[in-house]
């Protein structure tokens, strides 16, 4: 069991992961300039998302398939739901709303390091768990800012533009590359395949690796806005992930998923999202504060899942399936 | 040479898509962008290192007559009031590539 | 027949570039940041030039590829010529002669899509059409800058320099990163290209998708200004470059070029240059409208050609060859 | 301190090396350049998203002498005339390295 | 609208670091921060295509109150003395987010 | 021996670099836009630091080992000492002290173009030489700063802030990137490598090959600048990097160090650094002029050093082993 989270802890990715937070505490002037790190992430989800759809290609559409993707659609909007009531406790609507929007969301970095750490233990996952990831990312924005909207009072609330607003949550970049490149895997299949492979696959965890060590220099230079904030954000950011996460391998149980898509499947509950949701944040409630909403899902939760969060569920899987 | 206004704006690069359509709603004839601004203001830090526009600036260069650089900061009041920035007014002279001057 | 054109068209490069025109046309903010789209055009040059070398280190020189040469060039200086004289009757001096230098010169990633084309068929061309497009992209330059220097009154003509822009078209960027890398290729041969070949050929079909699917956002974007431009920048657009593609045809035809040799040389007489001929007008004949000649090229006649023209000149091809 | 003009040139990136060589010809002892820069204006959107340099703008800061700004507007006249782009003239306070206020 | 200075320093971006300190100590509300700016002055041309910072610039622009402005460019004196650079200052109105004007 | 100098001349690395010289002096407008020299450099710093620290978890630490890294860092502290005082006879202090600072230190990039250099020679090398280039990147900046720091009178020197100094000395991000790339391999391991190997070994001599190209851009721009700085650069860039060369030669001698690892240490001792130092002196000592020690480290000894030295120690070394 040590051995497994030991394991994930001196690999390579979360290795350079640390490496950058590093870089940030010894006050390095190590700096991956704008726009490369954009370059790595579209690069990361093209890569992912052509995988995918090459893998969707293989299955045949089952029950199964369908009801994980239903399954996880649901997820993506009751997680925000309840995560909103807890945040309500101690944050203003706005800013509870925001972050129960990320949370509600997913981290596609999470889930691609997930994929590598499968990789690295012999599993795998199905290519559906790709098509997961796309639709679960959209559902918490259009809670969090119906959450606002409702409770608002005129003026502020109707400045909401719904048409951008839906736009940005369905078509934004991330969601637009991870299911077009899934489906252009879906229809060039294997043999398609084949020629990008090198491409898309070869280097792949070479440049995650490269991606990771910037995630670390930009997570730990958010952490000191946090400090600000007091404890709630470290409390929340820490313990609530796990418990969506718990709940989306409660999930996977009933639906006696495969190790793989179980993980998957706890990894996107798990995680909180801070490139697609801040940006329709900080457009739909810009009265919610990105210095709380940002760092909380960057550099509380997103670290605390690559190194304990994937793990642990993997752990928890291997209990079950008792593998 | 004739005399104009500069009107800069510095704000959140997610803001630029609704001030553009703002300027073009205006008939503002040119206006000039500035990409991958950073900076410090009431909503703290902005590091322009995020993988998304959340977390850069931009600015915008607007030189135009005294009555549209009313209307353009008019506009701008109630964006900026909402997502943060900056809307300065200075004077300068104007060389137009027009102009026979 | 259909198969060929089906099967171009659900090819992942081309798939990627409609997936880019498909963002602008649901207002996906998806966007490729500069200067990444130069990085990836710059390696595409880099590896083609570069492949097209070593190629070249293993032919022996004879008379046809001389002559394939020489054609090149001539069809190079010819092609602008008739198009200006089409233009003209709807365009004025500068704009014709300007979109006639476009038309005339050639699209380097029209040629590599035309590359992964043939290796989809299990097709292969000779080295020296990389040599031939190099030589291609800069007669038309000087063509469509003479066009106007003899038709233009004084004064706004004599303003060229003719010192700047022969080196404009003789060095600039592309040409002499496409020549640099053949002569390396050419003087390192077969066993510098194995240390290179991950680089310069692995990742290169991966490249070429995630470049094409920016080409695809860039050239979506110059649609909307062509409207106000009436009819003819489609006609135009989309009647000549088969035409040209034709005679290139023809003219390989009376050479005897091999398939793929043939298609290259109709892929390069029929594509229009969107990157050199625009910078060179832009400096030489900045009376014209880059708001013409720009999208002309770009988001008419680059999407026709790697959509329906490589299909449609390697069936011509196929018909005589009777492959 | 001392009183300056500040010299804005905003044009197509393609100019660059041309202005350049008028403004080392005129020996202008100092200047900044910001590329980059997106706009509309005359000749359309320049979105900035070209691969050549055609459609990208840069952004001239010249800070000089009042006899100065009138050499360089001349210059610049014919060049923004035929390739497009703006210059503007303000007034600044200059505080440079060398001078002891 | 408020009559606000606008200070704009230009100067090599190893010492913006160094600057931001400066005007955080000072308690700055905000300013701007333009990275990648190229240019020409007495320490010759800053081509910005170095692998290292030295060689590129960087434009900073703080729009503030006249003793404030009075108070950055006595402390930039010496950092452009020592780094080269320029500063300027010159008047603009201000239309803050926060102004009810 | 001719074969030696002329198949270096001849190869990849070496003729890209010349290629991007060649730009300039034709004037054409071929450049790669920041920030992507600054991602190819991180990328090379990152492969050759991984790889090193995965070949270092392979070797077992031994005395040898232990005396060469004392003996690198030896060297960094003395050669920039009397490099000093020969530089002394014709600069003023500040550039004396900051051109000895930048040929006491090392170039990482010479450093990889002999790892290609060794590579295609069939030799190889230690993974503890890549430790050593880390190990000596810093001594000079120190070096040259406390120089100037004792020789100064009160006032400026005075302004120097140690603590920043160190840490820019010690956590300057090629320093940081390379040991902490170094650690992760060595942890990772074997095991860890071969996930890699596609990014970081495969593609990277094409990586080299593209950021030679743009190091020759970068370098041929640097001449002009020289030019009115007399003949003394170019004696001193030319003649003083064999020399110091020579004196690693001696102690790799001394030591009986293998081949592969007595060149590295002759290119480490005979490089000059043009990115870690000169941010450093530009901070340090601003009164030194950048116009002097950055293009004589960039633009006479780096290109000597890749055409000229590498196969020169290469040279020599075969000689006393009788290779
Ligand atoms: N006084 C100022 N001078 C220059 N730029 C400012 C100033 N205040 C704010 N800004 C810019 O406007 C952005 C947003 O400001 P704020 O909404 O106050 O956080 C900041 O990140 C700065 O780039
Ligand atoms: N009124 C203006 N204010 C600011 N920038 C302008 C203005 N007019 C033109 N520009 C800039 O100059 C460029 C060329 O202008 P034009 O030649 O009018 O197309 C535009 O793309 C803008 O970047
Ligand atoms: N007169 C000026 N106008 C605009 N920018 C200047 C001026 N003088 C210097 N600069 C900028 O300040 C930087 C450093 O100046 P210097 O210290 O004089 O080399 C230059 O590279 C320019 O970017
Ligand atoms: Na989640
Ligand atoms: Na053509
Ligand atoms: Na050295």
């Amino acid at each position: 069991m040590l051995d497994l989270f030991l394991g994930n802890f001196l690999s390579a990715p979360v290795l350079f992961f640390i490496l950058g937070m590093l870089a940030i505490a010894v006050r390095s002037d190590l700096e991956i300039p704008a726009p490369i790190p954009k370059l790595l992430s579209l690069y990361l989800l093209f890569s992912i998302g052509f995988h995918g759809g090459v893998k969707l290609s293989q299955e045949d559409m089952n029950l199964q398939i369908v009801l994980t993707l239903v399954a996880a659609v649901v997820l993506a909007f009751i997680v925000p739901v309840y995560c909103f009531f807890i945040l309500r406790l101690k944050l203003s609507l706005a800013n509870a709303a925001a972050v129960a929007a990320a949370y509600g969301s997913i981290s596609a970095v999470t889930f691609v390091t997930a994929d590598a750490f499968l990789a690295s233990t012999g599993q795998s996952y199905g290519g559906h768990m790709v098509a997961a990831m796309a639709l679960m990312e959209s559902p918490a924005i259009i809670v969090g800012v119906l959450i606002v909207r409702l409770n608002a009072s005129k003026g502020e609330g109707s400045r909401i533009h719904w048409g951008e607003l839906m736009r940005e949550a369905c078509f934004n970049s991330s969601v637009y590359i991870l299911l077009g490149s899934l489906l252009i895997g879906l229809i060039t299949g294997k043999d398609g395949y084949e020629d990008l492979k090198p491409f898309s696959d070869g280097i792949f965890k070479g440049v995650l690796c490269f991606f990771l060590l910037d995630m670390g220099l930009v997570s730990a230079r958010r952490i000191s806005g946090l400090l600000e904030q007091g404890w709630m954000p470290w409390i929340f950011g820490i313990l609530v992930p796990p418990v969506n996460g718990m709940i989306g391998l409660a999930v996977a149980w009933l639906l006696a998923l495969s190790h793989g898509d179980a993980l998957m499947l706890a990894v996107l509950t798990g995680s909180a999202s801070y490139i697609a949701v801040p940006a329709a944040m900080r457009l739909a409630i810009p009265e919610a504060n990105p210095g709380l909403y940002l760092p909380m899902a960057l550099a509380i939760t997103f670290p605390f899942n690559i190194i304990v969060g994937i793990p642990f569920y993997d752990l928890v899987i291997g209990k079950w399936t008792g593998g | 040479m004739q005399n104009v206004k500069r009107v800069e704006i510095i704000t959140n690069s997610v803001e630029l898509h609704e001030i553009e359509q703002v300027l073009n709603a205006m008939e503002i004839s040119g206006y000039s962008i500035i990409p991958g601004v950073k900076g410090m203001g009431d909503r703290g830090r902005i590091e322009g290192d995020e993988l998304t526009g959340v977390c850069t600036n931009v600015y915008i260069l607007i030189a135009c007559s005294e009555t549209e650089a009313e209307k353009i900061t008019a506009a701008m009041h109630p964006v900026l009031k909402r997502f943060g920035g900056i809307c300065l007014v200075s004077e300068a002279e104007y060389l137009t590539h027009g102009s026979d001057s």
